[in-house]
Parts: C-alpha cells; structure tokens; sequence
C-alpha cells in the first residue's frame, strides 16, 4: 500500500527527469540553438539567476489565477443549476456561452482594462472567463444526464424540480466537477499568463513577454515550467481531494 | 530672516497616470530616472509609470483616459486622428526627432542598398509601424512595392527568421532589430540598416496626453515635461546610473545590451543640428507638416489632421531648459 | 365515504406513433381511505405503470386520477412509494438516503432521527446504518428502500414488489412490519406483488390485471379480520383464496 | 412539439438581439467612443464593407480550428483508453498533461513556427494542443467512474479490461464526448486565432491583429463577433448530433 | 469424477481493518459436473458473495477455489451469470445486450443470432428485439438478463435469484426453460433462490447457509428423477422437502 502511494508520486517525476534528460542529450547531440529551443540546463541556469523574481511573480501569477478559478468554479456550479433546471433557459443561454467563448479573450483582456482598470482586475477577470466554460460543460453534462429512475423517486415523495436538481442532480455531478477543476486550473493560469502579457507589469506573463521580446528563450522557458511544475503540483492536491470527497464515484479499481 | 522665506506654494500634489511605449528596456530608463531621483516629486506629482503595449496602442490608451500621460507614436497619432476627430489626445513634445523606423537585413543576403529589396522576402508583424509606412518609404527610395513579398510573423519570430534565412530583411525600430540579432550571435558587421530617415522627415515617439488631464492640469503638464527633460539630460550624463535604476524595476535584464539599447536610442533623440539647436521635445513644424503629408498617404487617410490637432508645443519648459 | 385514490378510465401509452405501446388501457379503480387493495398479474402487464400514474409520475393519455375527491395530475407529497428497484443514491449512507424525503420535504431532520433508527431496527439492519448503499446486499437495498418509503409517515404507500429480493423468513417478518404501520398509521396502500399469498394476507382487496394491454380482470374481496397473524396460512380459506386468484391469473 | 423546436432556435438569437440593441443603446447614450466599443451599427458596416475578404478568412480560420477539432477529438478518445486502463498510466501522464496545458498556448506558437514553419501546420497544431485536454477530462472522467457492478457483470463471461472499456466505458463515455466538443470547437477556434496572431497572414487572427494596428475596431469587433457566430451554429449542429446519438442519456427531459 | 467447482474452506472479508466484514467464512463445496446445487439462506448471509467468489469476482482472504481440477482465482470464460439486478446497458436494445458476451468473447455474432431470437421467444419478449432496456418493465429487464446469461451456451451457470421479479405464471414456464436448457447444454448450476419451492424442483442439491459470516449449515440432497414435471410440486415428498429446508433456514 505505502509502496503503492510514494510509486504514485515517484512516477511522474520520474517521467519528467527521463523526458528533461532525453531533451537535454536531442539538443547537445543535433546542435539546436537555444533560441529555437532551449536545453533544460539553460533553463535551469535561468532557474538559478533569478529565484526570488520568479518566486515573486509566480506568486502573482498563482494568486489572480487562484482567485479566478475559484470564482469560475463557484460561477459554473451555480450557474449550471438554472441552466439544467429549464431547457428554454438552457437552450437560448447555452449556445451564447458557447460563441461568446470561441472569442480569443486575449482579444477582450484590453477592453477588460479600459473598464476596470490596470490593477488585479483584469487578471483575475481574464482567469475567470477562460476557466469557468469547461468546468460548467461537463457539470451540467452530468446533471442533465441524470437517470429517469433517479429523478421519479424524488419525484413520488413531493421533491420539486430544484429540490431534485440540489438533492441528486448536483451530488450526482460532483465527480465531474471535481474533475473539470483540473481543466480549469490549467485555463485560469493560461488566463492570468495572458492578461498579465497584454496588461500589467508583474506576474510570469509579464516576464515571458518580456524576455520573448529580448530573444531571451531560456528565462522565457523558465517560467513556462515553473508555470506546469506548479500546476502539476496544485492538480495532484485536487486529485487527493477529488478521491476523498467523491470516492464513492471510483469504486472500480481501473 | 530666512525663516520668512515664503513656504514652497501648497498645491496637493497632483497624480499622474504614465504610460510607456514598451516593456522595461533601456530607452524606457529615462522616465524611470525621473521618478526614481525625484524629479517628478519636486515638481509635486505623484507620478504611476506602467510598461505599455506598443507605441500605437499608447494612444489610445491615452485617448481614453485609461492614462492622463503616455509616451506613444506620433504617426499612430495622426492615423488616430485622423479616424477619430474627436479623440480627446494630443501630442505636446516629440522625444524622438528622427525615426528610428527601418528595413534591416544582413550582408550574407547580397542586399547592400535599398533597391536590392525588389524581389525580396520582408518580414514583420500585421501592425509593425515600419512595414505599413514603407509604402512611403518605397515612394521616397524608388522601390517598386509589387515586388515585395510580406511575411507576417510575431515579434518574437522576427530576427530569428531572418538569421535563419526564411526572409531576406526585416523591418521595425533598428535598435530593437540589431540588438535582437547581436543576441543571436550575428556579428555586428554582417548587420545591415537601412533607416527611413534618410530619406523620409518623419518623428518617431513623444508625449501624448489626454486633452481633458491637459484642460484641468496644464500646469501638471508643464511640470510633467519639465521633468521629464531632466530624466533625459541625466541619462545622458550618466548611463550606467541610469541602467540601474531601470535594473530595479526588472533585475532579468541583460545590462551591458540594455546600455547598448539605451545608447542607440539616443541617437534619435539626441541629434545634432537638431536638439542642440531646439532643445529636446521640439520639432520644426514644416517638418511635421511633412510627416503628416506622408503618413497620410501611405496609409490612405482619406482626412489629414492639421497641425494644430495632433500637436501643441506650449507646455515645453523654456528653450534654455531644454538644451542639452 | 369519498374513495382516497379513484382511476376513472385510464389509458397510459408509452411512446407515440407506430411505434407506440398501450400499457394500460381503461382501468377503473377505487381504493378507500385506510384500504389495502394489492395488484397482481403477469410480468409486464402493466403493475407498475399503474402504480406510477397514481403517483403522478406517468401521464394517462385518457382517463382521470381523483385523490380524496380533487383531481390530480402531478406528483404530490405524502405519497411513500417504493420501487422495484432500491434507487439508493451511492453518495449517501443508509440513514442519510432514508432521511432523505425529510430532507426534500423540508422536515427537521433530526425530530425524524430516532423514527429512523427504530425502522432500521425493524427491518433488521442494525449495524449497517453507516455503511453506503454499494456495500449492502440485494435485500438490504431493498429494506432501506422500504425504510425510506416509510420515514415521512405517509397518509399513501405504493409499493411495488417491496419484498421480492427476500427470503421467505425475512420476508414473512417484513409483512409484520407492514401490517404493524398501517395498523398505526392508517396508511391507504397499493401493494404490486407476485407473491399471491402475501397479497391474500395483507390486502383487504386483491385486484387481477391481465397483460398487453393491462385492463383490470377481476377483483377478489379477502375478507379475514384484523390484525392478521401469519397463522392463517395454514387456513383452508386463505388457500382457497389463493388457488382462486392464481387460476384468475394464470387464464 | 413543432412550435417548441421553432422556439428553441428563435430564443438564443432573439436574446442576442436584445443584447445587440441594449449594446447600440447603451453606447448611444453614454457617448462611448469607437475605439474603446464600437456599436453593433459600426460593427454591421463592417461586415458590409468586406463581406467576401471576411468569408475568406473565416473559411481558413474554420479549416484549421476543424481540422484541430478532429484531430483533437480522436486524439483525446484513443489516448483515454490507456489512461482508463492503467492506473499507473494515468498517475504517470496525467499529471504530465495538466502541467503542459498550463503552459500558454500563446506563448509556444513562435516555436511551432519556428520548427514547422509558416504554413497550416502551426495553426492546425495549436487548435489542436488547446482543443484536447478539454475533451480528454470529462471523457476520461466518465470511463474511470464506471460502476462496479457493470464492470463485474463483463468480467463474469471473462471479458478482458480492454473489452469493458471498449464494449462498456466508452459508450457510457460518449454523452461526455460529445458535449465536451462544445468545449472543444471553442478551444480549437481560440487556438487558430492566436495561431493566426503570431504567424500567419490569413486568417481570422490576421485580420484581427491587423485592423487593431490600424485601428479599425469595428472591423476586429466584426471578426470577434463573426467567430462567436459560427461557433454557435456549429454547436447548434452538434447539439443535434448529440440528441441523436446518446440520446439515451438524456431521457430525463427537465 | 472431479468436481467441476470446488470450493476449499474459503472466507471473504469486505473491507480491512476495524469497519471489515466477514461475509463469509470457511465454506467448502463441491459441485459436479452437470449438477445443479441451490444455494438458499437469509438475506445478506453471502449467498451473492459466495457465487461471486465461484465466478472469480471476489477474492478470498483464505481458503481456494478449484475448476475442474485446476486452482482458479480469476474470472474465467464459459461462465454464464445472472446478477441480482438486471445491468444492462442503457445504449444498447435488448438484442443487442444480449449478444454482448458473444461481441466480447470474439464470437460470430451472426451464428449466435438465431439462438438470440430464440431464447427471446422463449421467455416471452418476443417483439421487443429492438426496444431499450428502460422500455421494459421488471420482470422483462430480468428475462432479458438471463437470455445474456445463456446466449454463450456456457458451461457453468450461475443463478443469483433469476425469477424473484417474476410472477408465478411466467415463473414456472421460465422453470420449464431453464431444466430444458440445463438438460441439453449439460451446464453445471449453482443457483441462489428464496423461493425454496424453486429449490426443490431445480436442483439436486439444496445448501443452506446461516448468515453473518455464512457458513454452510447443512446440504439436502433432493432424490427426484429427471425431467421433472411441474406436477410433482403437489407431492407429499415435495413438501416434505420444502418444510425440511425451510425449517433449516429459519433456525
Ligand atoms: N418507459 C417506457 N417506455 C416504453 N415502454 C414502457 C416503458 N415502461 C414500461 N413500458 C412497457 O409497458 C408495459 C408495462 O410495463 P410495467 O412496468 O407497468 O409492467 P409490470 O406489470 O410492472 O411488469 P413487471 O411485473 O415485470 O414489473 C411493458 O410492456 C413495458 O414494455
Ligand atoms: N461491496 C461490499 N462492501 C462491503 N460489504 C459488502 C459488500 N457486498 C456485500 N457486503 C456485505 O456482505 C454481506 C453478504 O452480502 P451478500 O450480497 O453476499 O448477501 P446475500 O446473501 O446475497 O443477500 P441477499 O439475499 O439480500 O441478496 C452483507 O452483510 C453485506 O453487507
Ligand atoms: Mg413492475
Ligand atoms: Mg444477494
């Protein structure tokens, strides 16, 4: 069992130290240069030079993105409730949702700092607006796919049609919401990465912009990885959680 | 006594949204001197700067008020204009006298004068100022514009592709190209400029400012260019302080390219028979009357600003102040 | 006395055109207040599409559901309905998954624990009230099912095949357990069953649907006093009443 | 049931209507200028300026995002399989991915260009890299939280655990996948638009960056608003799809 | 001979620590080949749990699990079992659910389609080839199950409480059926039942388990003669058997 678990932790970075060593030899072996890709040295040499910059605006990056998943996931949760309560509602929002979302929202982000300033904002914002759609597809997925049985049970003992959607539909869900946080934490750090290079100052987007622009590759690299490392870390949390809360939903052992 | 000696006056200090044109690099130093050394405070401004996204988009963040100040192109500013009369924005000094727009490309690719473009690979971004003026640059030069194939690419492509060979040249601000190039271990001879300014009048960036900040707060704006002198001028005199004061701001930068960067900037801003003559901030207005006559063509403006729209010389500190 | 469930001429049928199915067609029924009336007939002849249109769960497509004299087309509370299958929601433990019509029908909770805990008792789970759904048996399902049928007091229960998946000794302590709450609670039930003898035991009237599509056969009036011991099995008149209503079925 | 289909199709375009004219009204009065909201009016005289120029363009951006989209599609269902089949597998990759897909997708198209140059390749690649993940989770979500029961009822007459997932986990995955390509068809749009951005010269993307740089925002909106349309009617016919093929899912009409 | 199911002092635990569960503990059984052996006992004694031990669905913390000679611990092919519950699959019509063993086993399923149709007539849902499983009431979802359990002519048949969804009519023709099958395709059956009836006239051998852990209280062996006829239910010998077992049970 405890051999099991640390082979869980192990494995992955396992994977990543193969990978970072197969990467580093393609790059010694064919002599890419480094602006076409970097060899994981030189980024960690970027690592080295500046710790506590990075540190720090990684800690930017993390808080808006932290902050806009956490109003995404509260949106998309309460959101998806009227959507599965009425298909009329359902069908004239849903699709509005869907088109407004096929909108880059890098292109929205300056029009998000004309309206609300240059402060965390729009950052926050930005995270928000990116994560909250695949949290709330497969949520209202699975409350809408609730099984008949299920819904005439609550049904024949006077339950209403929300009483029902909160008793059964949403617990039904959780397994899927959970799920999709892993997909929203990803989006929300793409939204903070991208509002912080089309507005602000600080945060990795600031730096990845920054250093793109100086052909700088490997601190541009730098923060990309920090950028996963940390995402990595935030979803193996979230897996802990998801097996805790909703265990109920992986009783095969796969 | 001296102890009668009338207090300094008491106006609040008055607050100041800034804007630059680009991230924190070494031609950004000077407004960050101003800040850091104070002399911004000692004119009673309280003065935010933020990086800023392009010299284009300067201005219309300044238009709209998301920034009273902001250092911005004046071309962009009279194709802005131009679209939008009523935009509340005005430019009141031109720091770069010259523009620093330009074709650049290497010697390994056989083009030594203008005219070799014909027939060539160009490449740039859809909105690089150098590619849409070139038009008037081709006019000017000779070129025959039908034979020029665009490659649009992002910034970031750009010198790379060049280097390695997918385009022939590459336009956009000199120094920002050579310097990119330098970083991919190009050797400085091998680089090729050719710079519109040979054979174009154009100016390049200045102060932009919101016509309503400018209405309430005149006198902040006097201060505020003021200010803004002395930043260059101290830069000038020391560089390499200057660079340090920007290394706070981003301590990732590369010191020795970002003095390089610094120094080529200057070139633009600080030239002679213009600035020892003018004083930094000023243009000759036939001269901008030109800019104006050629950026409205090539970029098709079906209505040309006047003078008087895009530009306003009045808040410049006297001459002798503005000497270098 | 006004009947506390009347189907007047109902007629369900299950999906629409050619490809339609008549369920049910015309079936009058009248079942008193406090009456236990019980269903039988063949597998698939329409028991629990009549169970569910007194539930207000299936729409008839003609026909009227009157309950104690208003007419009624929706769901409606203080119905106990147990399913043919337990439908416990895997999420929730026993005691939550029986507190839950309390919960839907905004009781407190808790004034309902104790009630909980003596049905699980009576059900014989004891022990397992912690445990989730998927950790229980076929027929412990089916008890928690039961239990959670009952917890609302409900002035109805509609059970369909409620002890199917139990031994005959369970079981027999089960028909105790019925008998015993609508002895007290004055339920008005409808029972579908296979089992003839225990529709014979508990039922004041046993109702013969024939199949495809369901139309009431016949009724059989079971006129023994109660509360009824598990003795009267072994009667010749419970036995008579059995053979009867098999050989109504069987025709 | 005719006029209630009806309903469903005027509904989303009437509320969008409403919008448009809320939107025109608002700015009318408060004076907002062009260039920071363009009215729909403006927006409308763009559309009528270049109609053909923006068919064009959108029909490349529409080919690349749809390539992608398929592309992202069958690559997200083939790798589920193996992710759902080994518990190892998936405690090794997964992670791995979640990381990658914080990685701004932005922010790795110079490099795609760098390495497969200007054409339709980039574009394709990057509808294709943000597309996937979003159609992987749920899809992979619902494989995982198949019920024992089931799985042990095909393990009875000896079914192998690549036959449950194939005969079982997936079909009972497919109402997931499919309403996950809502998710999907938006991403890959995105992902051809930044694509287009950085390193093209057609294109939705294109066009948009280049009327931003001359400041035609009308014209940037025009392609915004064009992109979210198509979307839209695209996830109209793939909401038809979807009733069609797992309507057994949705047997609950809430 | 050698059985064809051995079971050797086998103990299943659900769970680990404190909050385990012996369900059952210490059964040895031996099946033979072509016999058919009725497992009968209380409801949550490890009846279920014993046949999913047979099927390798479970495994024992001890004891051993022996087929046809050879030590078994994993599900193995030729095993045809009925669960408790129906499971089948919501996207699938009734045909096509039950040539699923045969879609997994690598079948053809063309070959196997007239015995599907065949079985599906033989328990009575003919016309219902193409309906889906929700379109079907109880007791036919049941029926459908079990033609899904035949369809591979397995060798072994395992039984969880096949008809406890059936009335007594349909019952006792699916009686019929299932003696003609075992019959012809010599399957050897373990069959859990509460109807003891049902386990007097199937099976050769009738277990009894007592619950909580089930362990095997006592064996009845059941001398009739095959085939046997639904007649002989009216024997005294029958009954006799039947209040034998009964009694075993409830002690
Ligand atoms: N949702 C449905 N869609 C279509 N047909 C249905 C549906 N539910 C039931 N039926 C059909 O209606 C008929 C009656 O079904 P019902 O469930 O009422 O039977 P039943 O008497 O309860 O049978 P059993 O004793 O097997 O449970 C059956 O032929 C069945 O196929
Ligand atoms: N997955 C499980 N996890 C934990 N406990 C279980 C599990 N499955 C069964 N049990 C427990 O094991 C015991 C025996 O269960 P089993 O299903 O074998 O009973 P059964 O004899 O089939 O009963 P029934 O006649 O009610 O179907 C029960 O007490 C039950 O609570
Ligand atoms: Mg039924
Ligand atoms: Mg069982």
């Amino acid at each position: 069992m405890a051999s099991g678990k640390k082979f869980k932790v192990i494995n992955p970075l396992l994977t990543l130290l193969l990978l970072g060593i197969a990467w580093e030899l393609v790059i010694r072996v064919s002599n890419i240069p480094n602006y076409v890709l970097p060899p994981p040295s030189a980024i960690l040499a970027a690592f080295g030079s500046y710790p506590w910059y990075l540190t720090y605006n990684l800690a930017e990056t993390l808080t808006s993105a932290l902050i806009g998943l956490a109003i995404a996931a509260a949106f998309s949760l309460t959101l998806s409730i009227p959507l599965a309560y009425s298909e009329a509602v359902r069908e004239s929002v849903y699709p509005l949702i869907t088109g407004f979302n096929a909108i880059p929202r890098a292109a929205l982000v300056p029009l998000l700092a004309l309206w609300f300033g240059l402060g965390a904002a729009p950052r926050v914002l930005t995270a928000f607006l990116i994560a909250f759609f695949p949290i709330l597809v497969p949520t209202l997925t699975a409350m809408i796919t609730m099984e008949k049985e299920l819904w005439e049970m609550l049904q024949s003992f006077g339950a209403s049609k929300g009483q029902i959607l909160i008793k059964v539909a949403v617990p039904r869900a959780m397994p899927y919401f959970l799920s999709s946080l892993h997909m929203g934490l990803t989006s929300a750090f793409v939204g903070s990465v991208i509002a912080e290079m089309v507005a602000s100052d600080r945060g990795l987007g600031y730096v990845i912009l920054s250093s793109t622009s100086r052909l700088d590759t490997p601190l541009a690299f730098a923060c990309l990885i920090l950028l996963a490392l940390t995402t990595f870390l935030i979803s193996k949390v979230l897996s802990l959680v998801e097996r805790r809360v909703v265990g109920w939903a992986y009783r095969v052992n796969i | 006594g001296w102890y009668l000696k009338p207090l300094p006056p008491s106006t609040p200090t008055i607050h100041v949204k800034f804007t630059l044109d680009w991230a924190y690099q070494g031609p950004q130093a000077p407004f960050l001197v101003a800040l850091y050394k104070g002399f911004f405070a000692e004119e009673g401004l309280s003065v935010t700067i933020d990086r800023g996204y392009g010299s284009a988009r300067a201005v219309s963040d300044v238009a709209s008020g998301l920034f009273d100040i902001g250092f911005g192109d004046f071309n962009s500013l009279v194709e802005f204009k131009s679209k939008n009369p009523d935009a509340k924005v005005k430019m009141v000094a031109v720091i770069h006298v010259k523009s620093p727009l330009s074709v650049v490309t290497l010697k390994d690719s056989g083009i030594t004068t203008p005219k070799d473009l014909e027939g060539r690979r160009l490449g740039a971004p859809a909105g690089d100022a150098a590619r849409r003026v070139f038009p008037a640059y081709a006019n000017a030069v000779g070129i025959k514009q039908e034979r020029i194939t665009w490659v649009t690419m992002d910034v970031a492509l750009r010198e790379v592709m060049l280097a390695r060979g997918d385009v022939d040249a590459v336009t956009g601000f000199y120094y920002t190209c050579v310097l990119n190039l330098l970083s991919l271990n190009i050797s400085e001879n091998n680089i090729v400029v050719f710079r519109y300014d040979e054979y174009l009048p154009l100016v390049g960036n200045g102060i932009l400012v919101n016509e309503d900040f400018l209405k309430k707060n005149p006198e902040a704006v006097k201060k505020f260019l003021k200010a803004v002198v002395r930043g260059f001028k101290y830069v000038i005199q020391n560089p390499d302080e200057a660079i340090d004061i920007l290394m706070q701001r981003d301590p990732t930068l590369n010191k020795a390219v970002e003095r390089k960067r610094l120094l080529m900037a200057l070139e633009i801003i600080n030239v002679k028979g213009i600035t020892d003559r003018y004083g930094f901030g000023y243009v000759d207005p036939s001269i901008i009357e030109k800019d104006i006559e050629a950026i409205a063509s090539a970029f098709g403006l079906s209505r040309k600003p006047s003078l008087g729209e895009v530009v306003d010389f009045n808040y410049l500190p006297p001459l002798e102040q503005r000497l270098p | 006395m006004e009947p506390a469930i009347r189907l007047c001429g109902i007629t369900v049928r299950y999906g629409n055109g050619d490809g339609g199915l008549v369920a049910v067609a015309d079936v009058d029924l009248d079942v008193m207040p406090g009456e236990v009336v019980s269903i039988v007939g063949k597998s698939g002849c329409g028991k629990t599409t009549l169970l569910k249109v007194i539930a207000g769960l299936v729409k008839p497509v003609r026909g009227e559901l009157v309950l104690n004299g208003h007419k009624a087309n929706t769901p409606h509370r203080g119905v106990g309905m147990l399913f043919q299958s337990p439908l416990l929601l895997p999420w929730r433990t026993v005691i939550k998954n029986i507190l839950l019509p309390i919960e839907v029908l905004n009781g407190d909770v808790r004034s309902y624990l104790s009630r909980a805990y003596e049905l699980i008792e009576k059900v014989g789970l004891k022990g397992f009230e912690n445990s989730y759904p998927w950790e229980l048996s076929g027929g412990m399902q089916q008890r928690v099912a039961l239990c959670r049928a009952l917890i609302h007091k409900p002035s109805t229960l509609l059970l369909d095949e409620p002890f199917s998946a139990l031994d005959a000794i369970t079981r027999e302590e089960m028909w105790g357990l019925l008998q015993e709450i609508i002895e007290y609670e004055r339920c008005t039930t409808v029972l579908v069953t296979h089992d003839v003898r225990e529709a014979v035991l508990l039922s004041d009237r046993v109702v013969v649907i024939s199949g495809r599509p369901g139309r009431v056969r016949s009724e059989v009036r079971v006129d023994f006093r109660r509360p009824r011991g598990l003795d009267i099995q072994y009667t010749k008149e419970f036995n008579d009443y059995v053979a009867m209503i098999k050989s109504l079925i069987g025709d």
